[in-house]
């Protein structure tokens, strides 16, 4: 009976082995950096309302069997031009935020349509194709952004404009809606800010994605990520459906970027969107989730811890070392980290579980 | 018809287009008042520079590894091998041999288990490799804060620990190449002593390729399986290729820096694979075949792109597009050849 | 047939959701203004007081020869300016329409007060 | 209208792949509630034929086929299977086509699940359907039922036993509301026997329900059981069409591997007895040809034929011996053991191995034929390598790669440009003599050769045969022969071993009547004495 619950416990643990050493990671952190607790809950709420969003953008795509959609950052691209268009216009508040998403709705349909066309002719190289796309559409965005805009795209807001008068500015100040949406519904609960208004958005999404699931398109989807062989026999369009789950996730992760960006107050015109991808998949990773798994649990979970390890590790590195750089680089390093981690174990088990249906035969053979 | 629709998919549409592009650089250059030899001169030590870089994704690609995207692994051996070389008093041009010396262990030993590591990920290396590369620099970034060097130009000056971001190598192996044999024309020097090393250094690789070893390397990228049948030993030559496309990494990045002059540490090396992944494609490699005269080719076209662009497009629009066309250039070179199916090799 | 109705309905209600959302999210800058003014050869007095509400914003108070920068959102609006006449506490309210194409707006209150019609006016900053 | 048509008819089917014909006027039809088993040797054309019935790709690509199809006296020609299966034709494939992570309800209703409407269907169309669980399950069960096995519907394909995957297969296809034709291609391999008796039972019922059935199996007394015609096919032709109480299984056995070759055609039979290889209690895990159990002793000097169905573990021997599948068990080369798993060790040991697969193993396909020829005797011999630099380092030597391809261009009459020419651009007969001419550069004293002749055409065929039968003759070099056709065995071999399940069923001189080997093949000697 103890060896059972040993047994389960073990499988838990073997299971759950990165949120577990994240917990262990954070639990060290938290004394050495020194912070309340008070400060560390009320930044897990503004972290939570502010990324959620985008890695919830995350789960379709590994739901139809393509991996981490490292192609994300397209959307964001298109979150990002939406909301340069509405600071040119001056729209405010809320409808400044409905109409940028409105407008990213489109520009993310394009890019993700063209994503899974790409992503369809690089079957079982799915990653590092949109992970390559991501680098190659920065620099469309930049084409369009630091060159279209102001001249063949008219820009009317001259504090947008750079002084050579076009192109958009390194960093655009979004007062306009800076947290707009957070504010929306206030509420205070012991001198912690709670944005209510976001996490009803982020429920509502969290109710979409479920409900999804049980739809027939999130049917096929699942029967595409297992079998794509299979699901093609039984007639489903696995063409179409991949492309119709990328084109999700883009619209989703514009959307997210949206809430991101209205969180932060300022858009970084060139870079806000080239971290996104990889800090979004390293939380959700560290949630638990794999290449091939990924729940919404998960993407909780990774966001409490990973942005707790992010949020502790400068005090902590410089508390112990002296040296809040070390801690930011820890936190650079624990992000590209855990990503490889989980690349290497997802490709370890798919070759393993290959080589493993031999094991049987000779177990067969030698009970004779 | 038929020849020219033949030339054009052997090509590769964006091949061809980068091609064209560069030609019509080179056309309408002296249009706009841009001088070719000086363009020229420039494309050619910035091919010396980067010629090894290129070269180092020729073993992978042969053992059927892929595009070495973990190239910084190589590089962090090359920088680890140059700041020793410094730290032990080494000056002068002999210094970059004794750092080519130094950065050999570490270039194995990190080839070494990179290579495991690919063994065990079959099918997925070029995912795995980038994410190795990436973390190993951002591990390095928290070392070179913490590795006890002391050589005062190279630790920041007022902590007195942690090395500099960028660190000037005159006094030690600047252009300890480049002038060797050097030749003057016109207020140009021409590098000849890096252009003989690059060219040494491929011809070794050309050997090598037609070794036993080689040979065998080839096959497992051509059909691991039919290699396995010919009794390779299909490990142990994939970690040869992956040590050797490693230590090539470490040896082309001090001949970056003796011709740069300069050392970039932390988030230096970070993107450092792409360019030379995007060159090699360009001059005419998939992700499974690829020939020293690709590494030639791809690696002048590439660095001929990077220096005519900001010239040329500077006179004609008033405006640095280089950059923009660089990422375009070389990533969408990238995605054309992993959207490439690859006819009868792998799954 | 019925469905690609319903799709065309919902592509046009999302570009009126898109056109209310731009008009009623257009920003705008009023000033308001407590000066002397001189509009079609009548003067008005600056007031030495007075209590000025934008909709149903924040009341602020504004004194003689004083500019106040208020910031809205939409075309309708409505204010409301609080002032003592003859040591007697006065309210009078006014609603307006802005147009969508003008960023900027300058408001006399004397003006207002007096009730001439131009009390809003374009603001054409000086070159 | 004289009589009602049957349920399908299939009429003067005819069907060449490249000149190579797999299937020469074959009709036959099939009325509703008929159960009609289709037997034949490998290669005999059956699953060409229903290939056909279904409009698989791989028949259009290759240029279509002859004859044509009624279903009830309608013309049909499908493009894709799916346009098969809206007619009322479903088919259960020997491999599983399920999904692990989905539960048998969801797998019989893959792509037919029932759904309820919901508003969001009218902007973004049916797919937003959501599943409607509690009617699915309904379904599922119904179908289930039909079968007439317990099957829980909400169990994952992944943790069912080997016959429920069967079991939700056949229910997947019963599900379809206008099922009338089912094809069960050998789906009683896998199952044992209790399972089997099920299964068959469900086929009777099925059939009494008026759905006809085309059962394709080897076990030729289940064929016997439960059919009422029998279709034999041997070479791509109808051999024999009985009603099923009209024949014994020992004349379906003579029928599908019938022909008997002329004597003269065969050499003398030899008898050698010195053992050179013995294999012990050999197992390998190769997917597909597993083998279990097999202990066999091959003389030095002469042919063995190893024969048997496809699937049986005939392909496996070879492929273990040679170190390319996980094995275990014990060879003996001369006395010594030969270490499993180890390819080089093997081909030291001067084993050589053409394997049946040219393209994933046998071949570089993008190198050109002096490398294909040269490459593994480089690799395992170093030859073909010249020292440069005084002997510092040795580099291939380009020009004796060529010389010995040159060579066995010319013996082996290989069809090319230049021995520069790449391996893929060569067609399957001269592929495979690169293949040979690879293993004859080695220099082996043994060599195993695993279906020399397999999709490659007749003029090839016997180029092959008889060169491996000089090279016998000529170097006394000890070659396995693994093929699916007997009479080939029969021609070259001088002992034939039979394997089925795994294990060497019997071992006898190719001079025996090939009756003989169909019935060890057919595994009749072991379970079905009663046939006689």
């Amino acid at each position: 009976m103890k060896k059972l619950q040993m047994k389960t416990i073990l499988k838990f643990a073997e299971n759950n082995a990165v949120p577990l050493l994240f917990l262990v990671i954070v639990a060290f952190g938290i004394p050495l950096s020194g912070f309340s607790m008070n400060y560390l809950v009320q930044e897990i709420i503004v972290r939570l309302s502010r990324n959620s969003f985008l890695v919830l953008a995350l789960l379709i795509p590994i739901m139809a069997g393509m991996g981490l959609n490292f192609g994300m950052v397209l959307g964001a691209m298109g979150g990002q031009i939406g909301l340069i268009f509405i600071t040119n216009w001056n729209i405010v508040g809320l409808p400044g935020i409905g109409l940028a998403m409105i407008i990213s709705i489109p520009l993310s349909i394009i890019l993700g349509w063209m994503t899974g066309k790409i992503l369809n002719k690089a079957k079982g190289r799915e990653m590092v194709t949109s992970f390559i796309l991501a680098f190659f559409m920065n620099g469309v965005y930049q084409l369009v952004v630091l060159y279209g805009m102001g001249t063949v795209i008219p820009i009317s807001n001259s504090s947008l404009i750079l002084s050579r008068g076009y192109g958009i500015r390194n960093t655009v100040n979004l007062i306009n809606i800076r947290q707009t949406l957070d504010r929306l519904i206030p509420l205070k609960i012991a001198g912690i800010q709670v944005p209510v208004a976001t996490f009803i958005v982020i429920v509502i999404v969290c109710v979409f994605i479920v409900w999804f699931r049980k739809t027939k398109l999130g049917q096929d989807m699942r029967a595409i990520g297992q079998d794509m062989g299979v699901a093609e026999a039984a007639g489903i369009n696995v063409e179409k459906t991949r492309i119709i789950a990328i084109v999700l996730s883009t619209i989703l992760a514009g959307f997210g970027m949206i809430l991101y960006l209205q969180n932060i107050g300022t858009l970084n015109t060139y870079n806000s969107h080239e971290q996104v991808g990889m800090f979004s998949i390293a939380a959700l990773l560290v949630g638990g989730a794999s290449v091939n798994k990924g729940k919404i649990s998960n993407v909780f979970l990774g966001v409490i811890l990973f942005h707790l390890m992010f949020v502790i590790s400068p005090m902590a590195g410089k508390n112990l070392i002296g040296q809040a750089q070390l801690g930011e680089f820890f936190r650079v390093f624990v992000s590209y980290g855990i990503i490889s981690i989980a690349l290497v174990l997802y490709a370890y088990r798919k070759l393993r579980a290959k080589e493993l249906s031999g094991s049987a035969l000779a177990n067969a053979q030698e009970e004779k | 018809m038929n020849v020219v629709r033949k030339i054009i998919e052997k090509t590769g549409w964006p091949r061809l287009i980068i091609g064209l592009f560069l030609l019509s650089l080179f056309i309408l250059a002296p249009f706009v008042g841009v001088k070719i030899s000086t363009s020229l001169k420039d494309t050619v030590v910035r091919f010396g520079m980067n010629g090894i870089l290129v070269l180092a994704m020729v073993p992978m690609i042969h053992s059927g590894c892929g595009l070495n995207f973990g190239l910084p692994l190589g590089i962090i051996a090359g920088l680890l091998g140059g700041t020793m070389a410094m730290e032990l008093g080494a000056t002068g041009p002999i210094s970059f041999f004794i750092a080519i010396l130094i950065a050999t262990p570490f270039a194995v030993l990190f080839g070494w288990g990179y290579g495991a590591l690919l063994n065990r990920v079959k099918g997925g290396e070029m995912m795995i490799a980038t994410y190795v590369g990436f973390s190993s620099v951002a591990f390095m970034c928290m070392m070179w804060l913490l590795l006890p060097y002391k050589n005062p130009t190279m630790v920041w000056g007022y902590g007195g620990t942690g090395l500099r971001t960028t660190i000037s190598v005159e006094g030690y192996y600047l252009k300890a190449l480049s002038n060797f044999l050097k030749i003057e024309i016109g207020g140009f020097t021409f590098p000849t002593g890096m252009i003989l090393f690059v060219a040494f250094l491929c011809f070794l690789m050309w050997l090598f390729l037609r070794t036993k070893t080689g040979t065998a390397m080839t096959a497992i990228g051509s059909n691991p399986v039919y290699a396995k049948a010919s009794g390779i030993k299909i490990d142990r030559i994939r970690t040869i290729s992956v040590i050797l496309s490693t230590w090539l990494g470490a040896v082309g990045i001090l001949i970056y820096q003796q011709s740069f002059g300069f050392m970039q540490l932390y988030m230096g090396p970070f993107y450092m694979a792409f360019p030379a992944v995007a060159a090699i494609l360009i001059g005419g490699a998939s992700i499974n075949k690829a020939s020293i005269l690709n590494v030639v080719i791809g690696a002048f076209l590439f660095q001929g792109i990077l220096t005519m662009t900001p010239s040329v497009m500077n006179s004609i629009i008033q405006t640095d597009m280089s950059e923009v066309i660089r990422i375009i250039v070389s990533n969408g070179m990238i995605i054309y050849a992993l959207t490439r199916v690859v006819k009868g090799a792998r799954k | 047939m019925k469905r690609t109705l319903i799709r065309v309905s919902a592509l046009v209600l999302l570009l009126l959701i898109s056109m209310a959302l731009y008009y009623s999210g257009k920003g705008h800058t009023l000033l308001l203004d407590n000066k002397n003014i001189e509009i079609d050869d009548t003067s008005y007095k600056a007031l030495d007081f007075a209590e000025v509400t934008i909709d149903s914003g924040e009341e602020q108070e504004i004194l003689k020869r004083d500019r106040l920068k208020q910031d809205v959102s939409g075309q309708k609006h409505r204010i409301t300016v609080v002032y003592l006449e003859s040591g007697e506490e006065q309210t009078i309210q006014k609603t307006f329409k802005i147009d969508v194409g003008e960023p900027i707006y300058i408001i006399s209150i004397p003006a207002l007060i007096a009730d001439h019609e131009k009390w809003i006016q374009v603001f054409e900053p000086l070159n | 209208m004289k009589e009602k048509a049957p349920l399908l008819e299939m009429r003067n089917i005819t069907k060449d792949f490249s000149g190579n014909i797999v299937l020469k006027d074959v009709s036959f039809s099939i009325e509703p509630g008929e159960i009609l088993g289709l037997v034949g040797e490998n290669g005999a054309g059956k699953t060409t034929l229903m290939k056909i019935l279904f409009g698989m790709t791989v028949i259009h690509e290759t240029g279509g086929y002859g004859g044509e199809i009624l279903l009830n006296g309608k013309p049909v020609m499908y493009s894709s299977p799916l346009e098969a299966l809206d007619d009322g034709i479903g088919m259960v494939h020997q491999e599983f086509s399920l999904l692990p992570g989905f539960t048998a309800t969801e797998n019989i209703l893959l792509n037919r699940e029932s759904t309820k409407y919901n508003f969001v269907t009218e902007l973004f169309g049916d797919r937003m359907r959501t599943l409607d669980r509690v009617e699915m399950k309904e379904r599922a069960e119904k179908a289930i039922e039909k079968i007439g096995v317990k099957l829980d519907e909400q169990t994952l394909v992944s943790e069912m036993p080997v016959g429920h995957k069967q079991f939700t297969e056949i229910a997947r296809e019963l599900e379809k509301s206008n099922v009338k034709l089912l094809v069960l291609d050998e789906p009683t391999a896998v199952l044992t026997e209790s399972e089997a008796e099920i299964l068959l039972h469900s086929m009777r019922r099925l059939s009494n329900e008026g759905i006809a059935i085309i059962f394709i199996s080897h076990r030729l007394q289940e064929c016997k059981d439960i059919t009422d015609k029998i279709l034999v096919l041997r070479d791509g032709c109808i051999i024999q069409e009985k009603a099923t109480s009209e024949i014994s299984v020992k004349e379906i056995a003579q029928a599908m591997v019938g022909r008997e070759i002329k004597a003269s055609l065969r050499d003398e039979a030899r008898d050698i007895h010195k053992p050179l290889l013995n294999i012990k209690n050999l197992w390998v895990d190769m997917p597909g040809e597993t083998v279990r159990d097999i202990t066999l002793d091959i003389n030095e000097g002469e042919i063995l034929g190893i024969g048997g169905l496809a699937g049986q573990g005939k392909l496996g021997i070879p492929n273990g011996v040679m170190g390319l599948y996980n094995s275990g068990g014990e060879v003996l080369l001369k006395g010594e053991p030969i270490p499993l798993n180890n390819p080089l060790y093997a081909l030291n040991s001067k084993m050589a191995f053409v394997s049946e697969d040219r393209r994933e193993v046998g071949l570089l396909l993008d190198e050109p034929i002096d490398w294909n020829i040269a490459f593994s005797a480089m690799q395992v011999q170093n030859r073909f390598l010249k020292p440069v630099f005084g002997g510092l380092v040795k580099l291939r030597d380009e020009k004796a790669m060529e010389e010995v391809a040159d060579h066995y261009i010319e013996t082996l009459e290989i069809k090319c440009m230049s021995s520069k020419q790449k391996a893929k651009e060569l067609s399957g007969g001269n592929q495979q003599k690169v293949c040979l001419a690879k293993a004859f550069t080695l220099e082996p004293e043994v060599l195993f050769v695993s279906e020399p002749t397999r999709g490659i055409d007749v003029g090839a065929k016997k180029i092959v045969l008889d060169t491996l039968k000089r090279y016998n003759r000529e170097k006394g070099t000890t070659i396995v022969i693994v093929s699916s056709e007997l009479e080939e065995l029969r021609s070259i071999s001088d002992r034939i071993a039979i394997v089925d399940d795994g294990k060497v069923v019997g071992i006898l001189p190719a001079t025996e009547p090939s009756t003989a080997f169909g019935l060890l093949m057919l595994g009749t000697v072991n379970n079905g004495e009663a046939a006689k």
